[in-house]
């Protein structure tokens, strides 16, 4: 806790000291993430922790490689209050006035949406690794990509996996905001594709606190499969509440926040079988696997199971184009557009500025591990169906 | 009357920003001049009636929604009009019942007009879109967006300079004093509250309209930000709220100081801020302006 | 509608209303009595479940047990804010009015600093631990241990309090004080002495209702904000300075929510208590329970 | 001097916002007698009770009650000195019993003494007797006033301060709370009243002042200033012969 924040601090007090000494050869990054608000509970677990990492391990190994000349990292992050027009300004800030070599996104589906157009006016390339909704990637800026799978991707594999297991009902609740209506629209096209019935549908607000009620009636309708477009709270609330009422479908799955090692700690010994998004774990790959004990070397937790390998993944992506053609920002963005990168979650390409490579995932609690489980090609267990009761 | 002509210099040096700086410094004044703006319609009403509003933040919105809904169907221009009808509309709408409720009551009433506010315009959207944000496909640039809130700004600060000076500030002011009393002595007190409150209502919904073109994206949690009417009764306080000066000092030094502490300490900058706010509650209550020669109250006798 | 379903949406709108009632109890303590209206009250409240979560994950201690520990902690917190800040603000304050503003900002300060010292403790994440989870089921309903437990605390403490304001000396004198300060000053009730122990007794509530609320939900330095806001729409409602009125529409309020909810949608929940809030006032604008 | 006077007011000066309020006030209430003082509005009067029951500074001369001065002394020291104050408004608990009301009017007692006073105000006022359970604020305005009195006496004063007692009540009502008043003061317990009922209040006034614009302008006992030209001239309009 304490050891946490006093470890940011010294890591960027050591940034400081270390660039202080090369000031005018360092490459300065900026970003403007949720240090406070709403959003830094998702900033702070998911994407800020990963920023800094990367930064540590490049300047560990020398630095980055700029046109043959190895140049240390210098991070520049502000606080955006979770504030849009904050956010705004930050940006304006980083690529008017400092003039910044590159630009990391802020947290979120709204916060990069309010930068995307300045980014792409002024010709920074930006890979969010937290923004997804299909309003965003419709603009098709060409300088903003994105990594993280899109709402259909997302639905679709679900539908599929459920359609393999033989659903014939869900009843289905989700957070009414642009990520959950996005994805419900999507999952709902996929369901009545596969003529999977929905028995119920109920949207909630942010912030909710009981759900015991909703829970109750979807039970008595006795589905196979409960799916929740959640955020972190709610999809603990639903598990428990679930859990309270024993509304325990074939399948059980609960949108952002399974893939947080906080779900795990929350349900103790109740995990078991429960799905959700995520899209790697450990046993991923040999470099998943080295993040995975840097992540915990680092911060002294474990990185979550769904976006924070996406946004290491991206810093890896960037890196990679820098050391390829410098430090031109319309040739870096060439270079994304065009390339195919090694990262911990594989070999990524983009396509129309999103990420063609990594299809939309579903994983699955197994004893104490959030493995992947659909697709096949990506799976790192085999799933477990029907979901075992609740203890 | 005359003394504004002195300021022109200063009004023109901030019209010819967006020319002089880089779009950074245009954005950090943005952000100053919509406080201002904000803080100068808030205080033309509380100021004098007494009226705690926490409003700001439902006209402001509505505003923002005007652009939202209008933009590519409507000039621009045209929206901020609209914003500031929507915004005065609703106020002159809802003062009806809520502007005979005093004291606290009436701040968390206006308070929970905000959010149901927001409520309702997320519902209509969800109903009717089936989404929730918008998307502006072209948004003003941001100097056009500058410069409408500075002239916003300015017509806020004569508006309310113009109000105070007439029959109908010496109405608010005498039902600030005593409501009751101000009755008798031929006022029509609702009357009276509602224009205030609608005209108020106006500079904030066009703020609002102006501001939204900033933000590509535009959804009901962002623009009815319960901490844009909050801050904008901080910087008012802060500031002081006597006086029309009060309302901009405040607002200009609110938002560059926080800026500055964002900027400097970016770890815990929001601890400085909130220390900075109690300390001058407790050694400066009067706000900034206490700090200011008093030579203009002098002339007012 | 069943029973049992009836019985259900009781249960659930009355913890839920209890939760409420604990929270406005406590900045009604400030405000009905000496008009701070504590912006920061929800702050206070996230320390107590902290507290709880650092003594429960560190040293092992029950949570019920540190329910004491968190309401003696935040009370000690309340006499220093008090000593520190609103004392002198009592003093410079021309009028109540006045007083009423400058406390507003200074709370807003408290609000910042202390939310914002938290998280440079803690961090933003989310973090909780999990106490008596086990469903417990009574004709039908079922309930989580932990939320009856809540619920019980709830009761015993608020009819506690309204007990000793009630029926002991120093509680009339405290209700005297909201009720006529110039009153109460003149039978010789030494309001400048009393006002410290009220506002520490408003942060205590607060302290342990974020104890309680930590054994249910998960915490984050964030967590307190929405819970000041629904302390003011209880109070507002139950009328300034009514104890019972707070516990009422508090009540009222989880009621409201989780029936509206079941019979509309959990996405209205927000319309339909600021309808009700707003509706409430406009018919009885002093509160439901005033004379 | 002393043992006569229970409260001294010796040449006292008040500003409010540096606009001088009183000048020079010099009045005395003998011990169990009734002191009345008149005055038009803004004369001065509410100022000079708010510095009697302290909740108002002066800026120079002294308030000297009961051999000591009282300068600086918060209103609940003095309560348990034995100055209590019934003010203009009386400032009831209105949603608290007759009981609670007198109850807490003992405050700084012990509850035994609060016990034996109770009784001693039922046998005083026994209309309060019948509705120990009403709420202060549904009674009628005699009633309250009687109430207001009542708590105040269960503070065991030495001397009573009541301010425009009779204000707002019936007339029958008003010769009730005279009577009431010359009661408590054969009781022992010295009265300083302050009335625009200037008629009867000079009639049972042993001693009174009459204030004006800041300053003691007349003082002589009761009766005889009853029959002056000035008083007459200053309330009624019209001469007295």
């Amino acid at each position: 806790m304490l050891r946490n924040s006093i470890c940011i601090a010294a890591s960027l007090l050591g940034l400081a000291a270390s660039t202080a000494a090369l000031a005018d050869e360092a490459v300065r990054i900026g970003y403007a993430i949720a240090r406070t608000g709403p959003f830094a509970g998702g900033a702070q677990v998911s994407q800020e922790p990963n920023y800094l990492l990367w930064a540590e391990q490049v300047n560990a190994k020398g630095g980055l490689m700029v046109a043959g000349k190895q140049r240390k990292v210098e991070l520049i992050g502000y606080d955006d209050r979770s504030d849009t027009e904050t956010v705004v300004r930050t940006y304006e800030k980083l690529m008017n006035q400092d003039k910044v070599d590159l630009v990391l996104p802020p947290w979120g589906t709204g916060q990069t949406f309010a930068v995307a157009t300045l980014a792409n006016k002024l010709g920074y390339p930006m890979i969010a690794p937290t923004a997804s909704s299909k309003k965003l990637t419709d603009m098709k800026l060409p300088f903003v990509f994105t990594i993280l799978q899109q709402p259909d991707q997302m639905m679709n594999a679900l539908a599929d996996m459920l359609v393999a297991q033989g659903v014939k009902t869900v009843a289905v609740v989700h957070v009414d905001d642009l990520f959950g209506l996005e994805n419900v629209d999507a999952l709902s096209k996929a369901l009545a594709s596969h003529n999977i019935g929905l028995l119920d549908k109920k949207s909630y607000p942010l912030g909710v606190k009981d759900l015991s009620p909703v829970l109750k009636a979807m039970k008595e309708k006795n589905p196979d499969a409960f799916l929740g477009i959640t955020y972190p709270p709610d999809t603990i609330l639903v598990s428990k509440q679930a859990r309270e009422i024993g509304f325990n479908p074939k399948i059980f799955y609960a949108a952002v926040g399974t893939a947080f090692p906080l779900y795990k700690a929350q349900l103790t010994g109740n995990t078991e079988g429960v799905m959700g998004m995520g899209s790697w774990n450990a046993k991923t790959g040999a470099a998943a696997k080295d993040y995975f004990a840097a992540h915990i070397a680092k911060f002294q937790k474990e990185p979550d199971r769904w976006a924070s390998a996406h946004a290491y993944a991206s810093l890896q992506i960037l890196q990679q184009a820098v050391e390829k053609v410098g430090l031109d920002r319309a040739r870096i963005r060439d270079a994304i557009a065009g390339g195919e990168f090694q990262t911990i979650l594989g070999p990524i390409k983009f396509k129309d500025g999103m990420n063609a490579s990594i299809p939309g995932t579903v994983s699955q609690w197994q004893k104490g591990e959030f493995e992947v489980v659909w697709p096949k090609t990506r799976a790192t267990a085999t799933l477990v169906s029907p979901k075992p009761a609740w203890n | 009357m005359k003394d504004w002509i002195k300021w022109l210099p200063l009004i023109a040096a901030l019209a010819a920003v967006p020319w002089l700086t880089n779009a950074y410094m245009v954005s950090l004044l943005l952000t100053c001049l919509m406080y201002v703006a904000l803080a100068v319609s808030w205080v033309m009403f509380s100021g004098p009636s007494r009226y705690l509003s926490l409003a700001t933040t439902a006209f402001f919105g509505i505003g923002a929604y005007c652009t939202a809904w209008g933009l590519g169907h409507l000039p621009w221009p045209l929206l901020l009009l609209g914003g500031a009808l929507a915004a005065a509309g609703t106020a002159a709408l809802v003062g009806l019942f809520v502007l005979k409720l005093r004291g606290s009551y009436f701040a968390v009433l206006t308070f929970g007009l905000s959010e149901l506010a927001l409520h309702v315009i997320n519902q209509t959207e969800r109903s009717i879109s089936g989404t929730v944000g918008r998307v502006l496909l072209n948004p003003p640039e941001q100097d056009a967006i500058y410069l409408a809130v500075l002239a916003l700004a300015l017509a806020a600060i004569a508006c309310c300079a113009w109000l105070w000076r007439g029959p109908l500030g010496h109405a608010l002011r005498g039902i600030g004093a005593d409501e009751d009393r101000a009755a008798t002595l031929g006022v029509n007190p609702l009357r009276v509250k509602l224009a205030g409150f609608a005209l108020a209502a106006a500079f904030a919904g066009a703020v609002g309209a102006a501001m939204a073109g900033r933000w590509t994206y535009i959804d009901p949690h962002t623009v009815f930000n319960p901490l844009i009417g909050f801050q904008t009764v901080l910087i008012v306080m802060v500031g002081g709220a006597s006086r029309i000066q009060g309302a901009v000092i405040g607002a200009v030094i609110f938002s560059l100081l926080s800026e500055f502490l964002r900027m400097r300490f970016p770890y815990f900058y929001l601890v400085l801020l909130g220390l900075l706010l109690i300390l001058s509650v407790l050694y400066l209550p009067n706000g900034l302006i206490a700090l200011l020669p008093r030579k203009k109250a002098a002339a007012h006798g | 509608m069943t029973f049992t379903l009836f019985l259900d949406l009781l249960a659930a709108g009355l913890i839920t209303g209890g939760i409420y009632a604990i929270v406005a109890i406590g900045l009604n303590l400030q405000y009905g009595l000496m008009r701070v209206m504590n912006i920061a009250h929800g702050e206070f409240l996230m320390l107590g479940a902290y507290l709880t979560y650092v003594l429960h994950t560190t040293l092992g201690l029950n949570p019920l047990a540190t329910l004491p520990i968190a309401m003696a902690a935040l009370f000690l917190v309340g006499l220093l804010v008090h000593r520190l800040v609103l004392r002198r603000l009592v003093h410079s304050s021309p009028n109540i009015d006045v007083f009423e503003a400058r406390g507003l900002v200074a709370s807003f300060g408290l609000m910042f600093v202390v939310q914002n010292l938290a998280l440079m403790v803690w961090g933003a994440d989310l973090r909780g631990y999990t106490y008596l989870a086990e469903p417990l089921q009574l004709g039908g309903v079922i309930m989580p241990h932990n939320r009856l437990l809540v619920f019980a605390v709830v009761v015993v403490l608020s009819a506690g309090l309204i007990a000793v304001l009630r029926f002991t000396l120093i509680g009339k004198a405290i209700r005297a004080m909201m009720q006529a300060p110039l009153g109460a000053q003149l039978v010789g009730i030494d309001t400048a002495r009393l006002h410290p122990w009220c506002f520490g007794a408003g942060l205590a509530l607060a302290g342990v209702a974020g104890a309680l609320l930590s054994m249910v939900y998960e915490i984050s330095p964030g967590m307190g904000e929405p819970y000041t806001i629904t302390a003011l729409i209880v109070i507002t409602l139950g009328g300034y300075g009514s104890i019972v009125g707070s516990l009422a529409a508090g009540l009222l309020l989880g009621l409201v929510e989780t029936f509206g909810m079941h019979f509309t949608s959990p996405s209205l929940k927000m319309v339909l208590s600021y309808a009700v809030f707003i509706g409430v006032l406009m018919f009885k604008p002093k509160g439901l329970f005033a004379k | 001097m002393t043992q006569t006077h229970i409260l001294e007011v010796r040449h006292l000066h008040v500003d409010y916002n540096g606009y001088a309020v009183l000048k020079d006030v010099s009045l005395s209430v003998t011990r169990s007698s009734i002191t009345v003082l008149v005055g038009l509005n803004g004369a001065g009067k509410s100022t000079l009770l708010k510095a009697v029951s302290g909740l108002k500074a002066w800026s120079s001369g002294d308030i000297v009650f009961a051999g000591t001065s009282i300068a600086g002394e918060k209103p609940a020291m003095l309560v348990s000195r034995g100055l209590l104050q019934v003010p203009e408004g009386r400032h009831l608990f209105p949603r608290m019993t007759v009981l609670e009301n007198l109850e807490l009017g003992g405050y700084l007692r012990s509850a035994r003494q609060r016990r034996e006073d109770l009784e001693r105000m039922f046998h005083l006022f026994p209309v309060l007797r019948e509705r120990t359970d009403q709420l202060g604020g549904t009674m009628s305005g005699g009633q309250q006033q009687m109430l207001a009195i009542a708590r105040a006496l269960m503070g065991s004063p030495k001397l009573l301060v009541l301010d425009e007692p009779s204000l707002g009540l019936a007339p029958l009502m008003v010769a009730e709370m005279f009577r009431m008043i010359a009661a408590i003061r054969d009781e022992g317990v010295s009265v300083l009243l302050v009335e625009q009922n200037v008629k009867q209040a000079l009639a049972h006034a042993d001693y009174a002042y009459v204030i004006d614009r800041g300053c003691i302008t007349l003082e002589g006992p009761g009766s005889e200033l009853a029959g002056s030209d000035e008083i007459h001239a200053a309330y009624f309009g019209t001469a007295a012969h």
